[in-house]
């Protein structure tokens, strides 16, 4: 609670709170944390000018960790909170962290119209797969026969993917990382914060207590060349190691092909482009599943003016004066 | 209007055939016969003649119900007169029937050779039908008792109109203009703000315009030539008494609107965050908001009633005044968010604009039975202020007054309408706002020492710190806090501690607000009838009647429901009995008696309509003896 | 509320209430229970098996104006209530009624969920662009300049895409009618019908007292022909005059574009068949906008099982036996 | 357990050393020390022989906070005795503290001289700065008021698994069983089924399991053989007095399922859908219920509380009986939904597992302040019955009561608990399920003069017909419904009709339910002490005692809450002070006041722990003169 200097720029520990952490050691909560606190540092952001907004969760007990103005709120609602913060003051720069179920489960209709009014926040989430804070049960995006206590002969519900909801919400920005992997995280959070509209990022975060290792399929180390699929814009969809292996768009199927560099006369010119504005694209990214690598990065990216600058846009009209404003109409005089 | 003074001989007025003093006249007509408009425009003629009045519009929840149905008849009452008018009237001195439904829905409420005025020639057999009616009441003598005026309107309209080449429908639609003629000869009033309206509504459509005129002026024209029955002459009803100043009418949301702008110039806050979503009878308040950006005002309209207090409390925590509005269903979802701002100590303004319940209900209704909700309705210990609008006007007063206390006290407050006030009106001095209150809220910006729950010694409040501010970074939420610090905190008596602080901050307010007055009558006496809420009207009447007749009945009528004044208790004491009439099952006197273990007596009338001060008379009169002095104390 | 005889096929107007209907005169609404009544006759259905679930709105009040069982519950919970009458009576026949503002606006997070759990319900969203019952506010389709009570100046958020949101949510059948268009309604009805787990219906519904002809750019006869897609299964996507006009997929730019046929050498082989279990298609169908054709019928119809069959599938293991359930474990006799 | 029972002498019992008698312990450590899995153990043994007892799992928000912090530390208490237990006892016998944290937030309850059993091995400089100790406790003579055992318990532990290959890791994670084996051997417990349950537990890991059971038995000898201080020898604390039957530990939440179930057997129905969301502490509940299919339970976890409740309404409307249940914040969110199952009057059950407030308040923590919310917490005027378990098992009886209720009145019931009940566990006495009481309800099927809501004269329910039913096919709605067909209805008087149809619908069940009986000492006198819900245990034991000092105090614990029992105005009225602990800041208590008009004083305790007994008795000491007879009636 020290006044900041205005002029030193601030390093990543100064974004940390005195408030001792209190995941589970090893919680894949605390990498997210450090990636945020880095991107802070090098995107020179203030800590009197940035605001943390959470519901209810274990990821959202984020805000308590940020030495910045932070707000826990209740179960699902950040998004709502955080859109009424953004119009008191646009000049804040607001993030919100949630989690799978605080934002897709209980949370998933604020998370729809933020997106679709494309309000200027950061929406980090935290998907785990699992209610973490509550013990473990399955979430909306837990895969189908996941066990839990809710579900212990495996779940029977199919899993939402949380890049194509807000897709089909409308977000202009969709973007994924993994907790472990700082620096493309940190781009993607960059890239997030430098969009002026509703930023979506799913953060694909271990559990170590409820849910450990749910992602080893495409995130441990020995599979990630083959299973990870980092795209960026303008560049060709490679993957594998040495990227040899590239995506082919089979217009016949209108669907994805992995294909394999010079295998069947298969070229660079095969290989399908990444265009992040292209939003059929970035659909099929987002649902490539095994045996198709998962795709990473901005996967989305097409701007347009966000709500708030929809709403400041213009300069209000009409006088000030609530003197006119009361005698305005018919009047008598006693 | 200023509402405690008792007016002498206004006393006896109502129960009068209409004469000089004060009358009532309801227009009824199909949802699409343009009711509403008739009536407003009726009133708007009769408040720039100075009269005091008090206006009823009461219509469907369907939006255009099948013409000729019971359920699509739509209403408009209005109350006017020389003297003070508190209510909208009980019984109608004149009642307009545009059609058969109209007809049998309304008839019940017009006086005993009261004046019917109907349109011939909407009694078709299909209406009649429709209605229910076996037989044509207008041939079968069942209205003998009134004195009715059987006037086939549609075809005085068409003959009107002729020439100017309009379609029938729209012909038809100009019917309710006529009879707005009739009645404003009737009353003797101007017609010229009327033809001024009309054509600047109309303005693209010259035809229309000029045949809503023409049938204007027929009407009147009738009342003036036509041999009427001899004793409908024209009634002028004067100017009531008023202090002098600049007079219009104001609606119950007009009030509350313009109030809380009134609060945020007084605190100076640069900005109002108004989120709501759309429900009867709130919109309105939504609505006279939007587009008010000039004046600080930003409304948002949010997906459901959750989102939209969440993003009040977020523009609050922010450093505005967030402000949110609903009714009974839409302020049940704002429960769980309610909590967080009492426990995040954000001040925050939730005006309920109560229906009738349970549910849905019956959304066009009114109704006072969200009390217990909006006092005692959320999880865990979580007090608040609550307030209560007692008349259309004086929604503006406690609205900033909740502006006040919100800021002051860094608090939730509720803010009581309902449907009855929202859509009601009645002529206000306007004030001069650069003489109003002002009670401007101071930042935290030192950072020296600062703790976001470092408390206020006299009020309890904590610190209001705007993001943005350098230093003064903090993190709030709805865990419980340290007292001071804010961070989370799991110590129980931490948790006791501001579970005290909590109680205390409310309860200190008490100390902030004006005793409880009388409004009519003497801080003692054989009865106390107390009300809150929109039955100030019937019951301050009531009582100044009882009074006139020597009983020995006082009027308390409660702004401040949560805490109660601290001289409450005593002076309820020192009444032998205390009624309660409530439009609800019996809330406000569920707390009156576990507050001060006097026995006040519930009296309940939960029909989704105003209490007739007759009813209300009718309860004084059972409990109170003759014997007393009283009269225009 | 009389019996029905169990052997008598009924008739369109043995599925009205004695109810007197209380929509506006005109209203789109009165179309589309005509079509409902209609289809379920023609269905066979039964009165006693067939629940009417709906919101609050101009359209929840759809139920009681059907001679079957119905709930017009609460704001936005439609699609829940049924889930649960679903649970309680798999054997019943669910319709949900709703509306853009009851189904999209409060009701988003449980129209996101039934249609993820897929389960087993017809969805009929009366899409006017408006909400009806409260006087006109707009509503999360309006379209951006919307003029209402609450947007004088126009609205300025942006619309959301009913069905693109359907599909973003995970729905399996998305399909698109129009009030006024009796037969490939009443067609969309049924195959909605048809279809096990959770279908849901866009149609597009005039609202003339607060938004009228806002659909009118393409409904309207004498533009009709130009601006309607009827998209059948397994047929080219053929519109216009004399079906002389196609839409053809730009593998490049993945997205469609719209061909004249014989104009520029385009034939026949040019111009793309409808696949109804085409994720990627059906996207690009449902966001297709002036001056493409508006995209009715099935664009969507990939079934999978429903969440009711899954709860159901398996039998329930263990015994039944209460007094087995609470002497489990450790005990002792006194 | 039989709680109406007082049992001569154990009057004084606690407050004498630990006994033979009773003695209450408690195991505290890390949330990764595995305390809750050693009481629950330690409970298990005592429960085998034939002891009564309580416990009270005490556990951090955090799923497993950091290493050695003191908000990360989780225990276990439990109480036991020869003689009726009812409380999980005021101070402690024994304490076990795993770490520095874990001592330094639990010695405050360590009576004076009593056994304090620590792990040297924790007190690194490291943990103990962690707990906040400026020097080491065991050290600095600051414990000299205990007889405390430092005992190298890693060491000790790590010499018991030489040779089975444990990582280091998996050797310190048995700690725990060292401690257990030595708490067994103090009180002369066997070891059997805790070592049946290790070889169960880690069946898959012979190595691990072998371990812990070495480990267990290492800690038994170390009691057996070890120079331990003279006086420290096994106690044995035998069974304690019961009815004969079969026994079995049981929870709250186990109690409260299985009672659900049970009433849905005596109901008949077919099936109960229980539709959840997570949240602590009512989680269980959905769990314990989860896969049990075979009995007719089909549970739902919804995407939230408000999809969860309106699909249990759902499922109640399509002939089963629908179930929801949450806590606080979650209840909170059910609100407007619940007014629908009112309006429509169709059979529901809300649970509802409190915890402290406000908004997220403390989660893990107990309280009993959502009463307001249950009783009076809604939009409009929309009441409902109130039912709360008073004890971990009661909990059975009061579930198989709200289903009794819920389906023959056609409304939804309330049944609350809290976070103390939900966890805490105590004997049972198994029912003979075939023995319990039937309830059948019967579905409507003729469709002869069939209307949905024309009620039963007598219990003023309306018919339950389900959809299925030929001829029954019906609508309902949460705009008012006409008082016979059910349909739309605006009438006035019909609302008027239906308001007061609601209100004598839920006031009738008075007359279905017992009288209020007093739960110890006689039907009048100088003190009454009134309870609800979990305070059970602390006013009976702090009555129990009282008494046995001659004063003149009764124990009245409200089972019904709404409607209150016919007989409880008299009843109260008959002592001459009324005093109302709750874990609120004072809501019973005024209901009370409000109902009868009489002086009920609060005794509030809001820091998220049960009361003491010994916080009870000193308020009724003070209240009452030492001069009555009392003593053990
Ligand atoms: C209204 C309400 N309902 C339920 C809860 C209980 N609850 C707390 S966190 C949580 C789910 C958390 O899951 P997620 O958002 O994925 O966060 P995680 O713990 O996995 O990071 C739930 C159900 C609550 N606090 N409030
Ligand atoms: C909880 C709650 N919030 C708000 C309302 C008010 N309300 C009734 S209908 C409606 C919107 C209806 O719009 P839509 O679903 O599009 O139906 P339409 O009338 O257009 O057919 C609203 C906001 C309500 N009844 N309940
Ligand atoms: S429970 Fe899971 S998500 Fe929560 S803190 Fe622990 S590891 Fe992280
Ligand atoms: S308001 Fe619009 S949607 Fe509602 S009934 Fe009238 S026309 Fe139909
Ligand atoms: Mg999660
Ligand atoms: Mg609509």
């Amino acid at each position: 609670m020290t006044a900041t200097p205005t002029l030193v720029k601030l390093q990543p520990k100064d974004f940390a709170s005195d408030q001792e952490v209190r995941w589970c050691p090893g919680c894949g909560d605390y990498a997210i944390l450090k990636a945020v606190q880095k991107a802070l540092a090098e995107l020179g952001a203030r800590r009197e000018n940035t605001v943390f907004v959470s519901g209810i969760g274990c990821s959202s007990r984020f805000p308590y960790y940020m030495s910045t103005y932070g707000f826990h709120t209740v179960h699902g609602r950040a998004p709502a909170i955080a859109t009424g913060v953004k119009l008191a003051n646009p000049e804040l720069d607001v993030w919100v962290m949630t989690g799978d179920g605080d934002g897709l489960s209980i949370g998933g209709n604020h998370m729809l119209h933020v997106l679709r009014r494309n309000v200027d926040l950061q929406i980090i989430l935290f998907n785990n797969e699992i209610y973490g804070l509550t013990k473990g049960q399955y979430s909306p995006t837990s895969r189908t026969g996941t066990r839990s206590p809710t579900s212990p002969a495996g779940s029977i519900e199919r899993p939402l993917s949380a890049a194509t909801f807000a897709l089909g919400a409308g977000g202009r920005f969709v973007a994924r990382g993994i907790d472990t992997q700082q620096a493309p995280l940190i781009d993607v959070l960059k890239r997030a914060h430098a969009n002026r509209g509703a930023s979506f990022v799913e953060i694909f975060q271990n559990c170590l207590v409820f849910n450990d290792g749910v992602f080893d399929d495409f995130t441990d180390r020995a599979v990630a060349e083959e299973r990870q699929l980092h795209v960026v814009h303008g560049q060709p969809l490679l993957f594998g190691k040495d990227r040899q292996k590239g995506i082919r768009f089979d217009p016949s199927s209108i669907s994805l092909e992995v294909v394999t560099l010079g295998e069947a006369g298969v070229s660079m010119e095969d290989v399908l482009v990444h265009d992040e504005t292209n939003r059929t694209l970035a659909g099929m990214l987002a649902a490539l599943t095994a045996p198709f690598p998962v795709a990473l990065g901005v996967l989305y990216a097409d701007p347009v003016q966000s709500y708030t600058a929809a709403v400041y846009g213009k300069q209000p009209t009409g006088s000030p004066d609530i003197q006119a404003l009361l005698t305005q109409g018919k009047t008598w005089t006693v | 209007m200023s509402s405690t003074t008792s007016v002498p001989g206004g006393a006896d007025a109502a129960r009068k055939p209409a004469g000089r003093e004060q009358a009532v006249v309801r227009f009824a007509g199909d949802s699409g016969d343009g009711m509403q408009i008739t009536g407003a425009r009726f009133a708007m003629e009769t408040a720039l003649a100075g009269s005091d009045l008090a206006t009823f519009p009461d219509f469907p929840a369907e939006i255009r119900a099948p013409v000729g149905t019971t359920f699509g008849v739509s209403a408009f009452q209005i109350h006017f007169g020389s003297v003070e008018v508190a209510t909208a009237g009980d019984d109608l001195d004149v009642l307009v029937a545009m059609n058969p439904a109209a007809l049998i829905t309304n008839i019940g409420d017009l006086r005993r050779s009261g004046i019917l005025i109907v349109d011939k020639s909407a009694f078709t057999e299909r209406n009649l039908v429709k209605a229910g009616y076996a037989a044509n009441p207008l041939e079968d003598g069942s209205l003998s008792d009134f004195t009715v005026l059987p006037l086939d309107i549609g075809r005085l309209t068409e003959a009107a109109v002729e020439g100017l080449g309009l379609s029938a429908k729209q012909t038809a639609r100009s019917r309710n203009m006529w009879a707005l003629g009739l009645v404003l000869w009737l009353y003797d009033r101007d017609r010229k703000t009327t033809t001024d309206w009309i054509e600047k509504k109309f303005g693209k459509d010259p035809a229309i315009a000029a045949a809503n005129v023409r049938v204007l002026n027929a009407g009147h024209a009738f009342g003036e030539t036509a041999e009427l029955p001899n004793f409908l002459r024209p009634v002028a009803i004067g100017p009531a008494p008023a202090e002098p100043g600049t007079y219009r009418t104001i609606s119950g949301t007009e009030a509350v609107a313009w109030g809380l702008l009134a609060g945020l110039k007084a605190s100076g806050i640069e900005r109002m965050v108004f989120a709501g979503y759309p429900i009867t009878p709130a919109s309105p308040i939504l609505h006279a908001l939007t587009g008010l950006r000039a004046h600080g005002v930003v409304t948002f309209q949010a997906e459901d009633e959750i989102a939209a207090i969440c993003a009040a409390i977020g523009a609050s925590f922010a450093g505005s005044l967030g402000v949110t509005s609903s009714s009974g269903p839409g302020i049940a979802l704002k429960t769980e968010a309610l909590g967080l701002a009492i426990a995040t100590e954000v001040p925050l303004i939730v005006v309920d604009a109560q229906r009738a319940g349970p549910s849905t209900g019956l959304p066009t209704k009114t109704e006072q039975s969200d009390l217990f909700q909006a006092v005692l309705g959320r999880n865990g210990d979580a007090p608040l202020p609550v307030l209560a609008a007692a008349t259309p006007s004086d929604g503006f007063e406690v609205a900033m007054e909740a502006v006040r206390l919100a800021t002051k006290y860094m608090t939730p407050v509720f803010l009581l309408t309902d449907g009855y006030l929202i859509n009601a009106a009645e002529p206000w001095r306007i004030p001069d706002t650069d003489g109003l209150p002002a009670f401007p809220v101071t930042f935290r910006t030192d950072p020296a020492g600062f703790q976001p729950f470092l408390r206020d010694p006299v009020t309890l409040a904590r610190p209001w710190a705007r993001p943005g501010t350098p230093g003064l970074e903090h993190r709030i939420g709805g865990i419980e806090r340290n007292a001071d610090t804010g961070d989370i905190s799991y110590d129980p008596l931490n948790h006791a501690r501001m579970t005290e602080a909590r109680a205390a901050k409310v309860a200190r307010i008490a100390d902030d607000i004006p005793e409880q007055g009388v409004s009519q009558g003497e801080g003692s006496g054989e009865l106390a009838v107390v009300g809150w809420g929109s039955t100030f009207g019937p019951i301050h009447m009531a009582v100044q009647r009882a009074r006139a007749e020597g009983r020995r009945v006082s009027h308390i009528h409660l702004r401040y429901i949560s805490p109660f004044p601290r001289n409450l208790g005593e002076l309820l004491a020192r009444f032998d009995r205390i009624l309660v009439p409530e439009m609800n099952n019996g809330q406000l006197v569920t707390l009156l008696r576990a507050a001060y273990l006097l026995p006040a007596e519930r009296f309940s009338q939960v029909n989704g309509k105003p209490f007739k001060v007759s009813t209300i008379l009718a309860a004084i009169m059972e409990r109170t003896s003759g014997n007393g002095k009283g009269g225009a104390a």
